[in-house]
């Protein structure tokens, strides 16, 4: 073949800047979660007049952030497209062997803590190593057989006692306040921000977009596939090492089976925060918006005494409501 | 009764915010092959899905046998006697490959409605081996290679009777050998009274096949000629709406010193003692039939999979790499033969595929610095002359040419020495592949050492410093300039390796 | 076609809500019509609060009603709650709300002794009477007990009824709930008590199976007692579920007269089994009662008629006086021996509870 | 991944030997047979009653509703979906049948067990409508539905439980009778496989569904109506959902909200065991109702075998998880194995 004419390139310049733009900036999802916060404390105040003042909004998160801790990594687990159901296995878990270290060992209580959070942690270490490992297997099935697994040995532990009378600063986890502020409250503003800056900040949140995407994609471009998931699994167990230590200090005690379904509730909750379960969407500012929208629903209906079973239908057209408005062309709401 | 089985007039579809077919024609007759023709987003595939029933069209006639028809789903389509191969994902992998065959238009009894499978496996059987193939009807489909799925996507055409079997690029995954068996079975089909339309991008299939060419452009009808009497060029220009020909940069690259030196590399059961070595700035083609292990070479290279024996050595350096993070640390890099699944994440705009390799570089500890990587990757973008508007525009949004430039464009963020291209104008029409050409000749002349992988002669002849072929996982020859031939290379892929042994 | 689906679905799903909090409300605020404005705290009508262990029990049903039954009688308001899970995190919860609310009184029937301690806690320290009832809480998270039926008669009860249907002679098992519930776990105490008198030298105690009150999980370890211990005689089952269960399994099994049953279970649960005489007898008390007397013991609490000390004692409706009793470091209000249901008075009490 | 497409051989001579080699995905069946089967000796060693015909047919009665659940599960799973709320659903159907019957005594059983059916089957096309008709992935779909169900059951049930004296005789019936010495139950759950087994082998609109997973793309393009089998599926999960709540209140003889609750989880878990894929487009109703037949073993066996009630989790974790990781390790050896076979 004879070359004839070379193509000349067609010189472009490229926009590197994103402009701004007031429409897709109020179009995200994340504004309607705002309104229906809104709505809901509009609701429940017009509902009790217990509902709007400070230490009763502020008490009520008391209530309700405890699992919050583990909305975060559940939400970077299914922006990656897997799910990890376990987590209030994990809970239990960790907890039963804190309160054992303490008690039954004579480990002090500032180690058990340490140790509760370990456990956690290679809960889901464990958890994320069998995902990697085993590639063929879903998250779902692995993080199924692990959830009863870990549950049974917290009963292996514990049998039926329960396990408590734990030193009194460790109350303060779940009941003590910073200058009127809770403390689980602080510490939940503490892990939304690091969370987000983890996700959205960080190379590391960006990579864990590109799996979610496209993994196999995110393997060809130099992305450590395994090592993120094996990482974001074990803040998952860590994040529920975390809910472990404030439910313990709630309760004063704990039992092999506390936590129980609290996977689906926190599962719900990212989803309901613009979490798909398809993978690659979703932020963590829905999700902290979310949380609290089922939280001060949930405290506030509480506060006019709804049974427990018309909280359960709440919650769950709330659920399907966040999912199918997106699909709702009117108004395009970005998730 | 009319001349032609199938004719379509002015056929219009529009999708929101795009026209994909504007008042197009087409006509076949019985016991033709048709070459249908034209670049990515001509409408070929929206013309197909009209015909196969999958789109209503927004305009126009259908005429089947003279009389005018409409479909409104595919079974219709199917029980009027179209049959449709497409290019891919078409087949069920967890299925039987007689499932495969007869799904849609399942033997069922005719009152129970019980589906009776001995018949179906017999009548399998009898395609299959019509066909000349001796593939188990009861196989699981994922189990066979690309070339027996298309096969088998053949043997459905047969298998519902169609007189008409529409073929969407069914040579894209196969290699010559296979081509022609392909050629044959198309042929026989043909004398037996079949009207084929055949889409390709391969000239060499059409002059081969097909006794007429329709070519769009743009969602618009060019023209229709009978194949002898249409040149290359002519119909080139009827394909791009310019002139132009399918051509290599001849610039000069200095070839320096020795880069990377691979040494009796070995897989267990995809490929055995390859050696060979790359300077900076030499082009080595790796040219062979599908399935000889070249991407597999490759991919062990890059750390997607690992070897079983041999070395690696890069700079004079032993390599240990475990995975691809590592190979690019070190200084190779991929570019994967299938962009939409292993290079692009299509959700994400231009800046963010291209930064996606090479985040450390400008973050800040593991702190993302956007103003620094929307820089960089307009920077890069520009470079391979990515036609987009921002970066911000999705991935998914472009041209399979722009996607293979920002595919390309990643690479170039990471400081590699070394760039193993896998068919890297694969599926890319012919504006946009010299256009590829010149980008790899750039590289070269850069110091970049560079493997390409290609299935198209032409292309390994013109871009190639050295080709090495390999045949069934092993290397058979290697090829310097001055020996280069179509010849030569099919010789090298097809005969008996030399030294074969059974490995393990 | 499809927008329209979706609207009227959001639609459909948006009423659902309205309509589920609209009937949410009359059921949980049993009483309206007295006191007014809720938020008349001093004078006016007293509030009195009631967590039972979990939504959808017909025990807890029962008690509840006597509770508001009680508390109309105070003109009080009642305000009934229960988690939807049988979980101490979710009578936590239940027990911030009513703190918020700042009723006057917490009746709780406890899913743990000890895990609600803080909560209860902080609630009486907001000056909420709190009253535990049914299963107890720590007697710090409390001021008194309203104890349905003293423990130890409550064991000793069934191990005389098991060994009179059996002949005073054989192998016998407990079939209990939960492997964490208090109550039967301190049953079961006072009834391997009970069997160490010599006079019951002869029955064996071979196993505890629980059950979980579930009904699959029940069903399989009653059957697999009655395999591997094929000489069994009689089974005790101390928890509505699991007598149920057991009473069916029997039933099935043709084993009615050859396995004797007996337990504490609901009259209405058990009225088929005791009426073909797979159970001959069996105790429970009356839920009702017991809510009426948590709800008169609160009432006498808030009004300052007494302060829950041992010797105190209160006016509790038609039940007439009542004392407080010491039990361990705590006090309890004491109802009385469990309540005897065979085939004779079955038929009135399986249509009240 | 690339891996997997690129590793089959592109000369056909390779096919016969790889025939051979596909005749061991029955090995999965086969290693599940045997695994029961050496843990039912091993029973039976410590527990001369296990194997007794007596204790086989509690066994299987108690298995029964489990797996006629497997069965619409393994159905859902290879659509790619996964259904939690059959639990709700279940006591949903159970809790209004048995209101039915208890109010008007004269409800004939067939009419009740089409009652529940009925209730069940418009549970499951609630579901299904969302999942086809709005795309709602089906876990959230599912979790939602799970939620406003059992709510609606508590509410239906006015926190009263139906106990056994206020059901007809011929209504516990159902489960209680016998035909030829073998329980109804057992033979509902076997019609129900029959039934399956034909549906699913033998019809178009079953192997439809086995397509949908497979591929969805292409079953687009075959005319295979994606939606219709997605509602199907659900709306078969959910009919079976409200006849095996019938029979569990039948079987129990008392109806309670909190009815199966959490019960998904371990008809997950026996599809799981079985085999069933949940990326969809496999499952075998073997290997399902063998999974479902391992569960059912171990909740009979670990009480026989009085193992202390505090380890039965963390057995069945165990065996869980162990049978699921060696299964995937027998395959990738049978993987290696043909891999060693090839010459180069």
């Amino acid at each position: 073949m004879e070359p004839k004419t070379i193509q000349p390139y067609t010189q472009r310049t490229l926009e590197a800047d994103r402009p701004f733009s007031a429409k897709q900036f109020f179009l995200q999802w994340e504004w309607l979660l705002a309104f229906i916060l809104i709505g809901v404390i509009a609701l429940n105040t017009s509902l009790s007049p217990y509902f709007l003042n400070i230490s009763s909004l502020r008490d009520a998160t008391m209530v309700f952030l405890d699992k919050a801790f583990i909305v975060f990594p559940m939400a970077l687990i299914m922006i990656m497209r897997d799910i990890d159901i376990s987590v209030g296995s994990t809970v239990a878990l960790s907890s039963v062997v804190m309160a054992v270290a303490y008690n039954s060992l004579g480990v002090p209580m500032g180690a058990a803590v340490v140790i509760c959070l370990i456990v956690g942690a290679l809960c889901g270490l464990m958890n994320g190593l069998l995902i990697v490992k085993f590639k063929e297997l879903s998250a779902v099935i692995i993080t199924l057989a692990t959830m009863i697994l870990y549950r049974g040995i917290a009963y292996i532990i514990l049998e039926d006692q329960a396990s408590g009378s734990f030193p009194e600063w460790f109350g303060f986890f779940g009941w003590g306040y910073v200058y009127g502020i809770p403390f689980i409250l602080i510490l939940f503003i503490l892990a939304a921000l690091l969370f987000g800056l983890l996700l959205h900040k960080t190379t590391f949140g960006r990579h864990i977009y590109a799996i979610g995407h496209n993994d196999v994609a995110s393997r060809f471009s130099g992305v450590n596939v395994d090592r993120t998931k094996v990482i974001v699994f074990t803040l998952a167990g860590l994040m529920a090492a975390v809910t472990a230590i404030f439910l313990a200090s709630r309760m004063g005690s704990t039992r092999p089976n506390i936590a129980n379904m609290y996977e689906l509730d926190v599962i719900a909750m990212a989803a309901l925060g613009g979490i798909s379960t398809a993978g690659g969407k979703g932020r963590l500012i829905g999700t902290v918006i979310a949380v609290f929208i089922v939280g001060y629903l949930q405290y506030g209906l509480g506060l006019i005494n709804i049974p427990s079973q018309t909280l359960l239908i709440v919650v769950g057209a709330l659920l399907l409501f966040a999912v199918i408005v997106p699909k709702l062309n009117i108004p395009r709401f970005k998730k | 009764m009319s001349e032609y089985v199938l004719e379509l007039k002015g056929i219009t579809k529009r999708f929101p915010g795009v026209t994909a077919l504007n008042r197009v024609h087409f006509k076949l007759r019985k016991g033709e092959i048709h070459a249908l023709m034209g670049e990515n987003g001509a409408g070929k595939s929206t013309f197909i899905k009209v015909i196969t029933g999958v789109h209503a069209p927004d305009e126009g006639e259908i005429f089947l046998d003279g009389k005018p028809i409409a479909f409104s789903n595919p079974t219709e389509a199917q029980a009027a006697g179209i049959a449709a191969i497409y290019q891919h994902v078409t087949n069920y992998p967890d299925l039987s490959v007689t499932e495969n065959i007869f799904m849609g238009h399942e033997k069922v009894h005719p009152k129970t409605k019980r589906l009776l499978w001995k018949d179906m496996y017999r009548e399998a059987k009898a395609i299959l081996k019509q066909l000349g193939s001796s593939i188990d009807p009861k196989r699981e489909m994922g189990t066979l290679s690309v070339a027996q799925q298309q096969i088998i996507e053949i043997a459905k055409a047969i298998s519902t009777n169609a007189r008409i079997i529409i073929m969407d690029e069914p040579t894209a995954a196969l290699t010559a050998r296979e081509s022609e068996d392909l050629y044959r079975i198309a042929e026989s089909l043909r004398d037996q009274g079949t009207s084929i339309i055949f889409i390709s991008h391969r000239f060499e299939d059409m002059y081969r096949l097909a006794s007429r060419v329709t070519v769009f452009r743009d969602a618009n009808y060019i023209g229709s000629w009978d194949v002898d009497e249409i040149t290359n060029d002519q119909l080139i220009v009827a394909m791009v709406g310019r002139e132009i020909t399918q051509v290599f940069p001849h610039k000069k690259h200095p070839i320096g010193e020795e880069v990377l030196r691979v040494e009796n590399l070995g897989k267990i059961g995809y490929f055995a003692d390859i050696s060979f070595s790359l300077r900076r700035g030499e082009i080595l083609g790796l040219t062979g039939l599908v399935g000889a292990g070249r991407t597999e070479v490759c991919e062990a290279l890059f750390g997607i999979t690992k070897y079983d024996t041999g070395s690696v050595h890069l700079k004079g350096q032993r390599l240990a790499v475990r995975r691809p993070k590592d190979a690019m640390k070190l200084g190779i890099g991929y570019l994967p033969e299938d962009r939409q699944k292993q290079g692009l994440i299509l959700q994400w705009g231009i800046g963010r595929n291209i930064t996606l390799p090479a985040l450390e570089r400008f973050s800040n500890k593991g702190w993302l610095t956007e103003k620094n990587e929307a820089q960089l990757a307009r920077q890069l973008a520009e470079k391979v002359h990515v036609k987009a508007k921002s970066i911000f525009d999705l991935a998914g949004s472009l041209s399979g040419g722009n996607q293979q430039k920002v595919a390309v464009a990643k690479l170039l963020t990471a400081g590699l020495d070394v760039i193993i291209l896998d068919e890297p104008t694969k599926g890319v029409d012919i504006g946009a592949k010299s256009a590829i050409y010149e980008i790899i000749q750039d590289l070269a002349m850069q110091g970049y050492g560079i493997i390409m992988v290609s299935s198209e002669m032409p292309e390994v002849i013109g871009m190639s410093d050295r080709i090495a072929v390999m045949r069934e996982g092993r290397i058979t020859r290697m090829l310097q300039k001055e020996e280069f031939s179509q010849e030569a290379i099919l010789e090298a892929a097809m005969s008996e390796a030399p030294g074969k042994t059974k490995a393990g | 076609m499809k927008k329209y689906w979706t609207l009227i679905l959001s639609l459909v799903l948006v009423f659902s809500i309205l309509s589920a909090c609209s009937q949410g409300s009359p059921g949980g605020n049993a009483s309206n019509e007295s006191g007014g404005d809720s938020e008349g705290e001093s004078g006016g009508s007293k509030r009195y609060a009631f967590i039972f262990k979990n939504t959808g029990n017909p025990y807890g049903e029962k008690m509840m009603q006597g509770f508001e039954e009680a508390v109309n009688e105070l003109d009080g308001e009642a305000i009934l709650r229960a988690p939807d899970q049988p979980t101490a995190e979710g009578q936590i919860q239940i027990i911030e709300q009513l703190i918020t609310q700042k009723v006057d009184s917490i009746v709780i029937a406890a899913n743990d002794p000890d895990a609600l301690q803080p909560a209860l806690t902080k609630a009486m320290d907001a000056g909420i009477e709190v009253i535990s009832v049914d299963s107890a809480v720590n007697t710090d998270s409390r001021v008194t007990h309203v104890n349905q039926a003293d423990p130890e008669a409550i064991g000793r009860i069934q191990i005389e009824a098991i060994s009179e249907m059996v002949g005073g002679k054989g192998q016998i098992a407990v079939l209990s709930a939960t492997s964490q519930a208090t109550n039967q776990n301190l049953w079961i105490e006072y009834m391997q008590k009970e069997l160490e008198k010599p006079e019951y030298k002869d029955l064996e105690l071979v196993k505890v199976a629980y059950g979980d009150d579930l009904r699959d999980k029940s069903v399989s370890e009653t059957e697999a007692l009655l395999k591997t211990y094929p000489d069994l005689k009689g089974i005790i089952a101390p928890t509505t579920v699991g007598i149920a269960a057991a009473g069916k399994v029997l039933t099935d099994k043709g084993l009615g007269g050859k396995v004797a049953l007996t337990g504490l279970g609901l009259p209405s649960e058990m009225a088929s089994y005791i009426e073909s005489g797979v159970s001959p007898w069996m105790y429970l008390w009356n839920p009702i009662d017991v809510g009426y007397a948590a709800g008169h013991t609160a009432a006498a609490l808030v009004n300052g008629d007494m302060e829950g000390k041992t010797g105190d004692t209160f006016e509790a409706g038609r039940l007439g006086q009542k004392e407080v009793v010491e039990d361990g470091e705590g006090t309890q209000v004491m109802l009385g021996e469990p309540f005897k249901f065979d085939k004779e008075n079955i038929g009135e009490w399986k249509d009240v509870y | 991944m690339a891996v997997h497409t690129a590793n089959a051989p592109a000369a056909e001579s390779a096919a016969k030997k790889e025939s051979k080699l596909a005749g061991l995905a029955k090995f999965r069946e086969l290693g599940l047979l045997a695994f029961i089967l050496l843990l039912a000796i091993g029973v039976q060693i410590r527990n001369p009653s296990f194997l007794t015909i007596e204790n086989v047919m509690d066994m299987a009665t108690n298995t029964a509703i489990l797996s006629i659940l497997a069965v619409g599960m393994m159905l859902v799973l290879v659509t790619r979906g996964i259904d939690l709320s059959i639990g709700a659903t279940l006591a949903l159907s159970g809790m209004l049948v048995a209101q039915i019957v208890s109010a008007s005594a004269g409800f004939s059983p067939l009419l009740a067990v089409i009652t529940g059916i009925g209730i069940g089957t418009v549970c499951g096309l609630v579901i299904g409508g969302l999942v086809a008709w709005l795309g709602v992935l089906p876990i959230i779909a599912t979790l939602a539905m799970m939620n406003i169900y059992r709510g609606f059951t508590y509410m239906a049930s006015d926190g009263k439980w139906i106990s056994s004296y206020q059901m007809p005789e011929s209504f516990v019936g159902i489960a209680t009778s016998s035909v030829l010495g073998i329980n109804t139950l057992i033979l509902i759950a076997l019609f129900i496989y029959i039934a399956a087994y034909y549906f699913i082998g033998h019809t178009r609109t079953g192997r439809q569904i086995y397509a949908v997973g497979s591929n969805p793309e292409s079953a687009k393009v075959t005319g295979i109506n994606e939606k219709k089998i997605l509602i199907l599926v659900y709306t078969l999960m959910g009919g079976l959902s409200g006849l095996c709540g019938v029979l569990w209140v039948s079987k129990f003889a008392s109806a309670q909200g909190d009815t199966a609750s959490g019960y998904e989880l371990s008809v997950i878990a026996a599809c799981i065991l079985g085999g069933v894929s949940i990326a969809g487009g496999s499952g075998k109703l073997s290997g399902v109702i063998l999974g479902a037949v391992l569960i059912g073993i171990l909740n009979n066996a670990l009480p026989m075998m009085d193992v202390s009630p505090f380890w039965q989790k963390g057995i069945e974790g165990t065996i869980i998880l162990g049978a699921v990781l060696l299964n995937a390790a027998v395959k990738r050896g049978v993987e290696r194995n043909h891999l060693l076979r090839r010459r180069i």
